[in-house]
């Protein structure tokens, strides 16, 4: 019977979700201009809808000062208070209100996110781009050290470098950009590698053009489609990532709300079947998933399918 | 003349009977007919039309040339009477009866039945079209297995008999090749095998020789024709290629932007085609430039002298290649694929430093790599690529692309970089106001080459190389290209090496021909000289090799040489005999 | 815990789980490290000289009982005869001097050398008594010789001992030993106190550092008894199906050490400052869920004798305005410090800061939490950073630990504390044998340490296990250590 | 074939000299960690004297380059030198766990790598439909949860109901089919971790192959939609899906460290893991080392299959 309704549920918050693309779609299509109403309007309902969780995220991530009920550290309670009117998800261990925690944990794990994953892209796409436009012996060198950073397993090499350099949020912002733009480098070579040998670069080149501007102006907007698609994907590794070094006792600084380490520091909960881990952990998911509607939205009109 | 509206099997005889109160004697054996097809495609969310309401009706045995520009929708028609529709189309009104069957209602099961077994296509382009991962034979054999029409050996052994029907070399073994292990013109050829397989009512070529040489091309024409023939297999030939669709076509429709234009018997259609669009495009093989007048010894603007050059470890690609180009004159340089005629360009403009030899600027050598070249050397030596679409960056907005060299070269910003590129807009007969601002992929063809050509003349070169600058355009819009650098030498004084292997081009523009094989220049001259007879055998092999206006003329062709001395093979037997 | 059926059952196999494992970890014992390798070591198959019994007292295991004389200053140790070494070999006197001897030799770095550096010699006497001399009286010896490091081994015969094999005395053979994985010893039959004690056929101990996952075995029956329960989960261990929650207070502390040699620590306003903004009774409440008591800025705690009563000592609160007014007599008017926590330090110590930043700002301090690295935590930041968080197991007598800690020139003085009036009192203590006297003395220092030390100690903590109902626990178990002073093994039986 | 065998032998000369750079740069980091093993044995009682005498005993004294150069000297002469705080031969610790940690790639490698595989097929096949959607996103969601949840997911669903063991404490001793018991729980958590990339691999590797003439050459040929996925598109799609196949392989070699905690495995993640927290350095080089090899094995192993699968690179003109 629980199995039963435990589907139902399932059911309807897809349902929901699909009103709620569908909505956003239309909404979308009425407030802009007939250039992008055409593109919106080929999105389908699972895009639209990852579009409408990755803007309230936004939205939340910028405003959350104003959303969040009480502050991210303030201590409002005794431990473990149940859910109520007034706190909505009850409050944690130290009487923290966990639904303000969830607000202010989008602003700081999006945030770092974010940051962290523009960095790898910055690094390892101009990097990338380089080699492949270079090719030969410099192509050579790069790969081979990419290679050997990319051979050590990545989250011991992060233990490695913040335990040398210490945990704080730039280090770990650093480190876990270092480690994702050699992912973002092998990708963003590859892309260029085709891109390269076109014709185009080649005139710019016989223009005598310099390096910077080729890779600026000539390849990187033409790399666009696919590297966007990885940076949706590489942004939720890095969540996944900063989790998994705060199991590891190494991630965000406290009073800091992440993700990561809520799920973490709630996490075995669960084995006593308590859902409270549950909604960091599905906030995540929820992210990821709609980033990669997205994306796959994005990469299917680059693929030129029509169906 | 709509045609019925129920189209279901048992009016089959009540249609037939109408058929044949229509059509003449032939009418029992229709095997396709067509009415009044619409086909629509999906382009950015909006459903435009391909086809607006084409008959097409085909007898047993017959063949029928479908022409027509890039876009006609010649293709697109074509798929049709398979019951095929690209990703992206549909088709919307209309009837398509295959031997009886009406293929609108089939399922797709029934579809598939017919497809490959009764109805072959085969592609423009063979090697995007044969699966590079299996072996010949397993792509021959594959629909007659499919279709349950033969046993894998008795496949195998007809796929022997057709590839030495075909003149395939080593018929026996030829199939256990994998495709990227034969050449074009072979593959071509695989793949009208393949199309034959299980001995199809149909077969839709299209265009079928666009993408190969004119030596091979008379190859797979001939092989094409030879087999059609022999098996009484009907045929539709989709080509733009006039002079190849008059050699294989028994009747020829003319199409024009998803509307018939016209249709007859070829030998009709050759000599009084009744319609302006198709004189026109009878007319572009007329076009034909004054030759300029020979120079006396003045020092060229480029000197190409004893270059020998090749890529990376492996063997010259050019042997001791040396010709001049002198002011205002054009020197085109002709010869198969793969002869080293872009390599040629890759030396001049410092893309290639070359093993040995130099190359002279104005009396001056060059340094050998573009990146030790100065910025004023660079800009004398422009370059028009062949593929406009991969030449553009398509990132970039017309006014960025044509501004650039501009503003590199000269220097020019703000005001008077607007205006420059304002003015070279209008140079090459596009209206600035309507095109500064888009990007290339809203331009047609024939104008993003339009704007290559701008983007040169930006940089006010004295040279420009033009890589088969016409290869990837219609006759008509390839005419107008041709015409506007014609105009645009005599302006600004240009020198243009072209680069082609259309020896009609040749004849239109060239003052001087430079003719390679094989990395070496075979012959060389003025034009007027190189198109009068006695040739060097190459050089007539390749004028040959040019299709006429002439239905007569492959067969007479054919007749001449003998059918195992065209194309390849015609090379091959002149290497042997030593002819270089 | 319930008064359990009188007669113990003989065989079976216990399965515990426990924390504390590393791939790294040796069987010498001079490097023993945490809770998996005493309690195969000491529990299982090296027995001490002594051990502490169940109601805190020093009791004899392969010592059978002891003089001091001279005050204290040496002491006869008569061994038990007919103790048999898991080899055949009979324990002598070599065998315990070699063993104790071992950590007091420098180049052995045994972590042991500590309890052992009061010793000026031990010699045999006989085959069958050692005599040990001490620099200074110490009538806490015999518990002191019940230090997990001082397992007795085999000697070799030239002076030094035998660890490799991992033979002892023990009621167990160690028979498989994966360090830090799993570790299988089996029923010694020539084991000295066999009937007594050491039921069990076989032990299987498991190291398990995941808590959630130790809690799912136990619950799952893959082992039988864990430690190091964490506090927050407690409460659901009780309502396991055929699981049984064992709790223990003892001398395991959670401390805050502030270094008195760096500012701002250096002035005894602002320590006493600190000490009044941390609410205790939140902390123990909300971080240690209760399962505690309170702490009172001395590391005298339950398990200790001389312990002052509130009424000797009054229970420290929670008072901003006296922070606040000390905080006028350093010359401040706020102050923004750092607290430098992870949860190495203590289980709970980064949201303990996080409580303490809240508690406060009511008196103007500003308290950033900083998250260190568990790993190197102990190298990097305790005794390096101004103001961490930290935990001792705590130690069976008031002059062990305040010697050991709160010393001047202790080598773990954590605090950096420097004190005379303490240290005097320290000596004269050790060596005054008026019990009266002696409680007059150790309450005096526990009130220095209380109003001048650098110590923030807010709780005192339980110690929370779980076993299965197929195990029978003693009526009563020892708290010096967890897991019924790890000789679990020895003490427990199958149901 | 020649043609593979050249390629091999370059690729294993850039493997080494992967593996020589990686070793010197594990080295360094490892010697830049603060603090070293004799102060992590000592811990809370280290002294100078005490400090140094460990140091010397270890062999700390010796400048770093001459450690390196002795160990590098030793891995020549296959010795992977000792523990350091163990004073075993490192090959004795590492072959029991390096031999969990294979067969638990393995295991998971036989669930995760077919499952992906059709299941990417089968997306592809009827792309864009309700089957698609939902296996992407129960995927998607299965990636985007971090590792350990989903481990105490699967511990609360399938442990605590007893159907499965919640510790997979196996050895090298465990008999065949107990280690497949007690490490299934492991192996789905694993499989949940990997499938998603590679389903969406081979999804995205197949229909971008769906786009060419030669599928649609088949379709003319009247060739069935799913003859069409299996022998004309996958083939063309080996070579992307295959190297992702073998990242993620390498993955479940070197990063299931967090895995191993949860499940209480003794593989080699821990070991490193270990090695790291007490400083020795020998041990995190080996494993290093086994990890950095089984990365570049395994991605010279998915070029050698691309290349042997892909006509075009086996028989040049
Ligand atoms: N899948 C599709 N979806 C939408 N529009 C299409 C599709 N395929 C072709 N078209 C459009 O249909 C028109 C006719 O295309 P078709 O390929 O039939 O032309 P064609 O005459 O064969 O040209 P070409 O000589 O270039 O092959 C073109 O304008 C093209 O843009
Ligand atoms: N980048 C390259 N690397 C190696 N070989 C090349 C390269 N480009 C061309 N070649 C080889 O050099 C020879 C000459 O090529 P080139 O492109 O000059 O011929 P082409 O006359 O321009 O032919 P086409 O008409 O097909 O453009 C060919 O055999 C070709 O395979
Ligand atoms: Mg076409
Ligand atoms: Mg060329």
């Amino acid at each position: 019977m629980a199995y039963i309704l435990t589907l139902f549920w399932i059911i309807v918050a897809v349902l929901v979700s699909l009103a709620a693309g569908w909505c956003f779609r239309a909404a979308l299509i009425q407030i802009s201009g007939p250039n992008m109403a055409k593109v919106y309007r080929t999105a389908p309902l699972t895009a639209s809808f990852g579009l409408l969780v990755i803007i309230i995220y936004i939205l939340c991530a910028i405003f959350a000062p104003l959303i969040a009920p009480y502050g991210e550290a303030e201590i409002l309670s005794g431990g473990f208070m149940p859910w109520s009117q007034e706190f909505w998800l009850g409050t944690d261990n130290l009487g923290r209100d966990v639904f303000s925690r969830l607000i202010y944990g989008a602003r700081n794990t999006v945030g770092i996110a974010f940051l962290t994953t523009a960095l790898a892209f910055i690094f390892g796409t101009i990097i990338g781009i380089y080699a492949a436009l270079r090719g030969g012996f410099i192509d050579q060198v790069l790969s081979r050290l990419i290679d050997v950073l990319m051979a050590i397993p990545s989250l011991i090499f992060s233990l490695l470098m913040l335990t040398i350099f210490g945990t704080n949020v730039l280090t770990l912002v650093i480190v876990i950009a270092t480690i994702d733009s050699t992912r973002v480098f092998r990708i963003a070579r590859a892309v260029a590698l085709n891109i390269v040998q076109l014709d185009y670069i080649e005139a710019a080149k016989l223009r005598g053009e310099n390096t910077l501007y080729l890779i600026i102006r000539e390849i990187l907007p033409n790399a666009m489609a696919p590297l966007a698609a990885e940076f949706g994907l590489r942004f939720c590794f890095v969540f996944l990532m900063i989790s998994a070094l705060s199991f590891m006792g190494l991630g965000l600084q406290p009073p800091l709300a992440d993700w990561g380490s809520m799920v973490r520091d709630n996490a075995d909960l669960i084995s006593f079947g308590d859902i409270t881990p549950l909604i960091p952990a599905g906030a995540i998911a929820l992210l990821t998933i709609a980033v990669n509607f997205v994306v796959d939205w994005m990469l299917h009109r680059a693929s030129g399918l029509k169906d | 003349m709509k045609p019925a509206k129920s189209s279901s099997p048992k009016t089959k005889a009540n249609t037939k009977a109408k058929n044949t109160a229509k059509a003449d004697a032939k009418s029992d054996d229709i095997l396709l007919q067509m009415r009044n097809i619409h086909i629509k495609g999906k382009s950015d969310e909006t459903w435009i039309d391909i086809i607006n309401g084409v008959d097409l009706e085909l007898h047993r045995g017959e063949v029928l040339g479908l022409i027509g520009e890039s876009g006609a929708g010649k293709s697109t028609l074509g798929l049709a009477a398979m019951g095929f529709c690209r990703d992206g189309c549909k088709i919307t009104e209309g009837s398509i009866s295959f031997d009886g069957m009406d293929l609108m209602q089939l399922d797709k099961n029934a579809l598939r039945e017919l497809r490959g077994r009764r109805i072959a296509y085969v592609a423009q382009s063979a090697a995007a079209s044969f699966n590079p991962s299996h072996k010949l034979l397993d792509q021959f054999c594959e629909a007659p297995l499919i279709h349950n029409v033969m046993s894998r050996n008795k496949a195998s052994k007809y796929a022997v008999d057709l590839y030495n029907r075909m003149n395939l070399p080593f018929p026996d073994v030829f199939g256990l090749r994998y495709p990227h292990e034969v050449s074009g013109g072979q593959l071509q050829r695989a793949m009208t095998a393949m199309a034959l397989s299980c001995r199809p009512d149909l077969i839709i070529f299209d265009e079928p020789t666009t993408a190969l040489d004119v030596t091979t091309q008379i190859e797979v024409l001939a092989a094409i024709k030879d087999i059609v023939k022999e098996f009484n297999t009907a045929a539709i030939y989709i080509s733009h290629d006039l002079a190849v669709v008059a050699q294989m076509a028994d009747r020829i429709k003319v199409l024009l932007k998803g509307d018939e234009v016209e249709q007859a018997p070829t030998e009709v259609m050759l000599k009084s085609p009744t319609e302006d669009y198709t004189k026109s495009l009878w007319a572009v093989r007329e076009y034909t430039r004054k030759e300029q007048p020979a120079v006396k010894n003045e020092t060229p603007i480029i000197s190409i002298k004893g270059v020998t050059a090749g890529y990376h470890s492996s063997v010259d690609v050019l042997r001791d290649v040396s010709f001049d180009i002198h002011k205002r004159r054009t020197v085109a340089v002709v010869g198969e694929s793969g002869s080293g005629k872009s390599t040629t360009a890759r030396v001049v403009t410092g893309l290639l430093p070359p093993r040995i030899g130099t190359v002279e600027y104005q009396g001056e050598a060059l340094p050998s790599s573009y990146q030790a070249r100065s910025r004023e050397q660079l800009r004398h030596i422009q370059m028009i690529y062949q593929m406009a679409d991969t030449a553009l960056n398509p990132k970039l907005r017309i006014r960025d692309l044509i501004a650039r060299p501009a503003r590199m070269y000269l220097g020019l910003t703000g005001k008077a970089l607007d205006d420059r590129v304002r003015d070279l807009l209008r140079m090459i007969e596009m209206e600035p106001d309507q095109f500064i601002d888009r990007l290339p992929s809203e331009l047609s063809g024939g104008q993003k080459q339009r704007i290559g050509i701008a983007r040169a003349i930006a940089a006010e070169p004295t040279m420009i190389i033009c890589d088969e600058v016409t290869s990837a355009l219609d006759q008509l819009v390839a005419e107008g290209i041709l015409k506007l650098l014609d105009r645009l030498q005599s302006e600004l004084d240009l020198s243009y090496m072209f680069i082609t292997h259309d020896l009609a081009t040749v004849r239109a523009i060239a003052d001087e021909v430079v003719v390679m094989k094989d990395g070496l220049v075979v012959e060389q001259g003025i034009k007027s000289k190189m198109f009068k007879p006695p040739h060097h055998p190459y050089t007539e092999l390749l004028l040959g090799s040019v299709p006429e206006m002439d239905p007569k003329w492959l067969d007479k062709l054919l007749d001449s040489r003998g059918k195992d001395n065209l194309g390849d093979a015609a090379i091959a037997k002149m290497n042997d005999e030593g002819i270089s | 815990s319930e008064v359990e059926a009188a007669t113990p059952k003989q065989g079976g196999r216990l399965r515990i789980g426990i924390t504390g494992g590393a791939t790294s970890d040796v069987l010498d014992p001079g490097k023993i490290l945490d809770a998996y390798m005493i309690n195969v070591s000491m529990g299982q198959v090296r027995p001490n000289m002594t051990k502490i019994n169940v109601d805190g007292s020093a009791g004899g295991d392969l010592a059978e009982s002891w003089e001091p004389s001279n005050g204290a200053k040496t002491w006869k140790f008569n061994l038990r005869k007919g103790v048999e070494f898991h080899n055949g070999k009979t324990m002598d006197s070599t065998d315990v001097a070699d063993s104790i001897r071992y950590h007091t030799i420098e180049a052995n770095g045994s972590g042991g050398s500590g309890v052992v550096s009061g010793i000026a010699s031990i010699k045999e006497d006989g085959k069958d008594a050692v005599i040990i001399e001490l620099n200074e009286g110490n009538g806490d010896l015999p518990i002191l010789l019940s230090d997990y490091h001082l397992n007795i081994c085999p000697s070799k015969g030239d002076g030094n001992i035998d660890w490799e094999s991992g033979i002892g005395a023990g009621a167990y053979t160690l028979e498989e030993h994966e360090p830090g994985v799993r570790t299988l010893t089996k029923k010694f039959a020539n084991y000295y106190n066999t009937g007594n004690e050491g039921y069990f056929d076989e032990i299987e101990t498991l190291g398990i550092s995941d808590p959630t996952a130790r809690l799912a075995a136990l619950s799952t029956g893959a082992v039988d008894a864990i430690n190091n329960v964490p506090q927050k989960t407690a409460s659901r261990l009780k309502s396991m199906a055929n699981v049984k929650t064992l709790i223990s207070t003892g001398n395991k502390q959670a401390t805050m050490p502030m270094l008195c040699d760096i500012d701002p620590y250096t002035d005894q306003n602002v320590r006493n400052a600190m000490k009044h903004i941390v609410d205790r009774e939140e902390l123990l409440d909300k971080i240690f869920f209760g399962y505690g008591e309170l702490g009172n800025d001395s590391p005298v705690g339950p398990a200790n004798y001389f312990r002052a009563t509130t009424d000797e000592l009054p229970q420290r609160q929670y008072d901003p305005e006296k922070a606040k007014y000390y905080l006028k007599q350093a010359g401040m008017s706020s102050l923004s410090v750092k607290f430098h926590a992870a949860d190495t330090g203590f289980t709970g110590a980064v949201d303990a800061g996080a409580l303490m930043r809240e508690s406060a700002k009511a008196a103007g301090i500003d308290i950033e939490v900083v998250r260190e690295p568990n790993d190197g935590y102990w190298s990097n930041v305790w005794m390096v950073k101004p103001w961490s968080a930290c935990y001792w197991s705590g130690r069976p007598t008031e002059d062990w630990i305040f010697s050991q800690i709160y010393y001047s020139k202790a080598d773990w003085n954590d605090t950096h504390w420097n004190n005379s009036g303490f240290d005097k009192l320290l000596v004269e203590a050790r060596a005054e044998t008026d019990e009266a006297k002696r409680r007059d003395m150790y309450v005096e220092m526990q009130r220095i340490v209380h109003t001048d030390g650098g110590l923030i100690l807010p709780a005192f903590l339980s110690e929370i296990m779980g076993y299965r109902t197929n195990i029978s626990v003693p009526g009563k178990i020892a708290n010096n250590w967890e897991l019924d002073g790890h000789l679990c093994s020895r003490r427990w039986w199958r149901a | 074939m020649s043609k593979v065998i050249t390629m091999i032998i370059k690729r294993l000369g850039l493997g080494i000299l992967t593996l020589l750079l990686l070793s010197l740069l594990i080295f360094l980091s490892v010697e830049a960690l603060p603090g070293d093993l004799a102060e992590t044995i000592l811990g809370q009682q280290a002294t100078p004297e005490n400090v140094a005498a460990i140091r010397k005993e270890l062999g700390l004294d010796l400048p770093a380059y001459t450690r390196y150069i002795n160990w590098l000297g030793g891995i020549l002469q296959g010795d992977f030198g000792n523990s350091l705080a163990l004073k075993k031969p490192i090959s004795g610790l590492i072959a029991p766990r390096l031999q969990n940690t294979l067969f638990l790639t393995l295991y998971t490698a036989c669930i995760a790598v077919p499952l992906a595989l059709m299941l990417g097929m089968v997306a592809s096949l009827f792309r864009n439909s309700f089957f698609d959607r939902i296996s992407n996103t129960t995927a998607l969601s299965a990636i985007s949860m971090p590792e350990f949840f989903v481990g105490y997911v699967m511990i609360y669903f399938f442990a605590l109901s007893g159907y499965f063991p919640s510790m997979a404490n196996i050895n090298p001793n465990t008999p065949f089919f107990d280690k497949l018991y007690l490490c299934f729980l492991p192996a789905v958590t694993l499989t949940l971790v990997v499938t998603a990339h590679m389903m969406r691999m081979t999804r995205a590797a197949i229909i971008n192959v769906l786009a060419l003439p030669y599928i649609e050459m088949a379709n003319l040929k009247g060739v069935k939609p799913r003859r069409i996925i299996v022998h004309h598109a996958l083939p063309n799609a080996v070579a992307p899906i295959v190297n992702v196949v073998a990242l993620n392989l390498a993955y479940l070699v070197t990063g299931v460290v967090i895995v191993e905690i949860v499940f209480v495995f003794p593989g080699l993640g821990q070991l490193m893991v270990d090695g790291v927290k007490f400083r020795d350095v020998p041990v995190v080089q080996a494993t290093a080392l086994i990890f950095a090899t089984a990365y570049v094995g395994l991605n010279l192993l998915a070029d050698i299959i691309s290349t042997i699968t892909n006509p075009r690179l086996m028989r040049q003109r």
